[in-house]
């Protein structure tokens, strides 16, 4: 499993300057992975590019052994039409049907499951989302801040879940907390802003790759979160 | 809105009434039906009475009657039917002059296919009727008076298209005789047919056609300009009726109807000839028996709610 | 409100407007001085609505019966040229110029090619029906067919499952009000339809009616037969409300929250 | 492809459908001997195509006026009715039946009542024209109006900004391309109305040539008629499209992101 | 500055267990204050109530020398047709211009106040809105994850930047980062949920009301974050 850039440089259609320039990055799965940055830096729209969902203006992105990957990100619905167990047990394949009851019961979804999914709260909705991406066939997943509305614990929690049950896949896993990042992934891959506003990968800094919950007050894991925070503000953002 | 509108249009129109320009309303679009109108237009029959005058083509949704009373007009062309429930309802209205003394409205067949000498050659036919046309009641009090019911004849309903009656499938087609008429005939006989003619009149119904007329408040306030008019249109009809005058005549009437080659409104002008100038009448004498069978047909369909009052409304030009 | 007051209430809106409308023109009347030739009298009014109020009740049923079918039929034929005008092929594209091409056209002038061939029948009224009524359904169905619902649709894309049936469920779903508005609206227009196809063809109906009314310069039968369509279309609507609004129900039983 | 060959591409596209439509009829005719009266020869359309050619246009160029004064009454006048009709009042109440319900009459049988008392001047042809093509537009009017922004309009409500104005400018915003594609597609409803309104009084424009040559029963001057019609209206809605991009561009530069 | 709640009930229209039951609440301001729980406690609905977005079903909200409350959240947007700074411009009343520029300064805005608003990315989104309720005349304001998409040096940043420039205005804070509600905020308001499904006010913990970017390994903070969670968890949710 490998996902490999060189040189890629994007543009949305109407501004001038360039998202993305020469950009080339390396991940080497499976395992858990983050791409880090800040607000702006550019980590959703390297996503969709990884994910095939936009092209890039220039370079080459090429997987190996990665037939099929999935982008998912905090914004999505389900159909209004069915519940969400109804909606659930339609797009899980009957091998996964035993996967999905138990991930549900851990993501603490099982009592909503004959809700619709508009009377849910935020952080419930994403639960809903990420649960329906990981019951699926797939080799690479990126969440774009799919957890962004849960709170810790219980994040914490399903992120630990993951990577017990997925280890054989590449998760990229695109999140604003730095802690969370530095403690589970393998690599962190961390996209900065040059002062001419396109991104570049500014720093990969190998994670904790833990598989519990972290204890905040380590002090490597506090070290990790630094040498982020740095290469994410490399470049003096704003 | 719509009442102020209206309001303000309507005065406007008096006014523009009472001062200058006459305006009459025509029953039908500009075609043959209409060359008397025409001719007294064109020909300055209107200016050596005196007269400035609008003439504006008519059509289903345009009523003469009423746009008279409205102001809109100051004259109009009714056909008898139009004339008389106008007046059984309260209309205060006047017929100047009666243009057609025979009506156009017959029914046209191929010839080769069969003939109708008398009205019992009607039977076992499928006859078009335009239902609510003047058309449905000539041809009910035809019924009636010839004892023919609805099991004798089938009757169809008339709209725009003629196919039905191209493909066969109604034998007796309701025209003017002196418009499509014409044209049908050619039709015809380019389809190697022969174009017969069913004329109710000369079985003897008389239902009256089209008239003029004016409003009464019109009648007896401007007298002199309500006769100057009723001459000018009948000495229009009379001259483009004259034999001598078809080319010119042609002319006119091509000149509004470009879509209907020469030759044929020549041969339309020719039909109406018999159909307005009869022997022995002046052009635009009022047939008041004719009148008064017309309102007995309606009131025989109940429509007509009272019978009017005929010596008033066929007053004729005033004295 | 609850929703089963609603069509009472359609009615009474509708007869609230007609007796402004009549009232209007009588004011007028009143105030000109016009005979009954040109408005009818009040008394002229109600004789003809005794003498012919079930006569047109039972042409306005004929007429309905013939705008449902035409409605049904346009609702039918509007999805059939949205679903096929979205693709991107050529056959699409030439479909949906068709479809607005053909709009362009006054029914009055299509309409006598349409008897050529079909005849006057019952299958020719219909049809006419749902050419009139069919263009605004066609617009919004275009319109909501060519949209997109990504937050909705980008799980299916990526896995592969979005069909363009699911798409389309989809696309449906999350604009069922304004399909429900269109349709309903759209339910009128049908009636008008069936209207001007008797206008034009019929020899029953109430377009019939009005084109016997028009041709002897009748008002107050005009004015009896628009009570009669009135009350039908009020009636109409309200039906298709209720309907949709349990349809709606049904697939999305939780209502939604008070803003 | 860009915006600037669109309007050629929907004039041509138009000249294929039509192609296709006598095409058809041809074809028609050749397959069941049909003769010239019921449908005309290929030769008949050319002669009368070059016979009439510019005085349709001319027809059609005075309809086009009453066309467009018409379908830009018809969008003030939706606009008004939309903006009266979403008030909770008893007045917006009133305002929406009664304009619902005036499309439930036919035009043919409201037009004789308009003409009566508006004379058959432009004004009432306009009236005409945008009664045709006023009803999807106020149905996308007051859907689009009643139907509040929440994601946009909350800053504006929380913090007492949120005039009527506002809120119809940011519905109108989020919804303009759906306004655009009613407002085109009723461009050509316009257009039926104005010859609606010529077959009913005027006395010239292509809807008059249209009633004459209904009346003559030629079938070759309809179909003439029916190609300068088409023509115009391809014409019409695409220089509409064109306007109404440039608007759009002009309020959001920024294109959207290719999915 | 007071909000005082007596025994509040809410239910959703279709749902027959109310979402919150019998809540007693009081909030003395001015100064920064949290509301957390898990996600779908109830503090999206709580801070609704709060605003008069809508109605408690049952009980009373008094509020105190608070004129105008404002609720902003995350998932709002400018309208299309102006730029941002346009926009900006519009909706800032005079005398706050200049707070609006050294705000937008701060924020790291003041580059992209000619975009339009789709244009940006999520966090960027987020700082916009933020910024423009912040302009706004208030009393109370409450924030329900309105940085959620901000990386957090920018977020800690913001944060004390508007403790220190609005100490008269009651800001309650919504937020699922557990140090930064700790660190940040006077009192953090802890919601959980009853085995029935309803809200409660499960905790109320003082925290340290930093007014610069917290240390995350001070003991004292840890301690705070701690007895947070465990009130958010004390009705042992899911
Ligand atoms: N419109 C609605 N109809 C019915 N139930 C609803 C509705 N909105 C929210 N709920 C339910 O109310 C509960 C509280 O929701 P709320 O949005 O207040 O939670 P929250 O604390 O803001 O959660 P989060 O942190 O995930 O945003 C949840 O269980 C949710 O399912
Ligand atoms: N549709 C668009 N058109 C133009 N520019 C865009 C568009 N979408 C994003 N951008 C710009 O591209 C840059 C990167 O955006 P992107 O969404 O990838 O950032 P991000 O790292 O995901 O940020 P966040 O953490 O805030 O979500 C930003 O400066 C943004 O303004
Ligand atoms: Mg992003
Ligand atoms: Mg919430």
């Amino acid at each position: 499993m490998f996902i490999s850039c060189r040189n890629i440089t994007f543009s949305y259609p109407e501004s001038e300057t360039p998202v993305i320039t020469g950009l080339d990055l390396d991940i080497q799965g499976p395992g858990f992975f983050s791409l880090f940055g800040l607000s702006g830096a550019g980590k959703t729209t390297l996503a969709r590019l990884l994910c095939e969902l936009t092209t890039p203006s220039d370079g080459e992105i090429r997987k190996t052994g990665i037939r099929k990957a999935l982008y998912c990100h905090n914004q999505e619905r389900l159909p209004g039409w069915l519940s969400i167990g109804e909606h659930m047990e339609r797009v899980t394949s009957r091998d996964r049907q035993g996967l999905f009851q138990e991930l549900s019961g851990e993501f603490g979804l099982t009592p909503l499951l004959s809700h619709r999914f508009r009377t849910l709260s935020l952080g419930q909705k994403n639960r809903v989302n990420l649960l329906r991406y990981l019951v699926q066939d797939f080799d690479l997943l990126i969440t774009d801040e799919a957890l962004a509305n849960v709170d810790e614990p219980l994040r914490h929690r399903i992120l630990s879940l993951v990577k017990n049950r997925f280890p054989d896949r590449m998760i990229v896993y695109i999140s604003h907390n730095v802690l969370e990042v530095a403690a589970f992934s393998r690599t962190v891959y961390v996209l900065s802003q040059t002062p001419l506003g396109s991104a570049v990968l500014s720093g990969i800094v190998i994670g904790l790759d833990l598989s519990t919950p972290p204890i905040k007050n380590e002090p490597v894991l506090q070290e990790k979160a630094f040498r982020i925070i740095q290469a994410a503000s490399s470049w003096a953002p704003m | 809105l719509v009442e102020a509108l209206s309001a303000c249009n309507a005065r406007k129109t008096r006014d523009e009434g009472q001062g200058e320009v006459l305006t009459l309303r025509l029953k039908w679009l500009f075609n043959v039906s209409t060359a008397g109108e025409l001719w007294a237009l064109d020909k300055g029959g209107f200016e050596r009475h005196g007269l400035r005058v609008l003439l504006r083509e008519g059509g289903v949704e345009h009523n003469a009657i009423k746009e008279i009373e409205l102001g809109r007009a100051q004259f109009g062309i009714a056909s008898a039917d139009q004339i008389l429930q106008a007046a059984g309802k309260g209309a205060d209205i006047v017929v100047l002059a009666q243009i057609f003394q025979a009506n156009p409205l017959q029914w046209i067949y191929d010839e080769t296919r069969f003939t109708v000498q008398d009205v019992s050659d009607l039977k076992g036919r499928c006859i078009g009727i335009t239902y609510g046309g003047n058309d449905e009641a000539i041809f009910s009090a035809l019924m009636e008076r010839y004892g023919i019911t609805d099991r004798d004849v089938r009757l169809y309903a008339v709209h725009y298209d003629y196919s039905p009656f191209w493909r066969g499938e109604v034998d007796l087609w309701p025209i003017y005789r002196n418009v499509e008429g014409v044209v049908l005939a050619e039709k015809i006989q380019a389809n190697g047919g022969r174009a017969g003619f069913f004329d109710p009149g000369a079985a003897g119904i008389s239902f009256v056609a089209n008239s003029l007329v004016t409003s009464r408040l019109f009648y007896e306030t401007q007298p002199e300009k309500v006769r100057a008019f009723t001459e000018a249109v009948t000495e229009g009809w009379y001259e483009a009726m004259a034999p001598q005058n078809l080319h010119a005549a042609v002319e006119i009437v091509r000149l509004r109807d470009p879509e209907t080659r020469p030759e044929l409104i020549a041969e339309q002008i020719t039909a109406t000839r018999q159909l307005v100038v009869q022997p022995g009448r002046p052009v635009g004498t009022i047939d008041k028996k004719a009148w008064k069978e017309t309102a007995q047909i309606l009131a025989a369909h109940g429509l007509l709610d009272r019978k009017p009052d005929f010596t008033r409304l066929l007053a004729g030009p005033p004295p | 409100m609850g929703t089963h007051v609603k069509p009472l209430r359609r009615i009474l809106e509708f007869l609230l407007i007609y007796a402004c409308g009549i009232g209007g023109l009588l004011g007028i009347k009143a105030a000109f001085r016009l005979s009954d030739y040109l408005i009818p009298s009040a008394g002229e009014l109600l004789t003809t609505a005794a003498e012919n109020g079930w006569r047109y009740t039972e042409a306005v049923a004929d007429t309905a019966v013939v705008a449902v079918a035409g409605h049904g039929f346009s609702i039918l034929l509007a999805v059939t040229v949205a679903f096929v005008g979205i693709s991107r092929s050529f056959l699409g594209a030439l479909t949906k110029t068709a479809a607005y091409n053909l709009q362009a056209f006054p029914v009055v002038a299509i309409a006598p090619i349409l008897f050529i061939f079909l005849g006057d029948g019952i299958t020719s009224r219909i049809l006419v029906a749902s050419l009139v009524c069919y263009f605004p359904l066609l617009l919004t169905f275009i319109g909501i067919f060519a949209q997109p619902v990504e937050d909705v649709e980008h799980f299916f894309s990526m896995t592969g499952r979005l069909t363009r049936r699911l798409a389309l469920g989809i696309r449906v779903f999350e604009n069922a009000g304004k399909i429900l508005a269109v349709i309903a609206g759209s339910g009128t227009m049908a009636m008008v339809g069936s209207i001007v196809a008797e206008f034009l063809v019929a020899t029953n109906g109430i377009g019939y009616v009005i084109r016997k009314a028009l041709y002897q310069s009748n008002l107050a039968h005009i004015l009896v037969s628009l009570f009669f369509i009135g009350l039908f279309s009020s009636l109409y609507i309200s039906i298709i409300e209720l309907m949709g609004r349990a349809v709606q129900k049904r697939l999305d039983p939780v209502e939604d929250t008070p803003a």
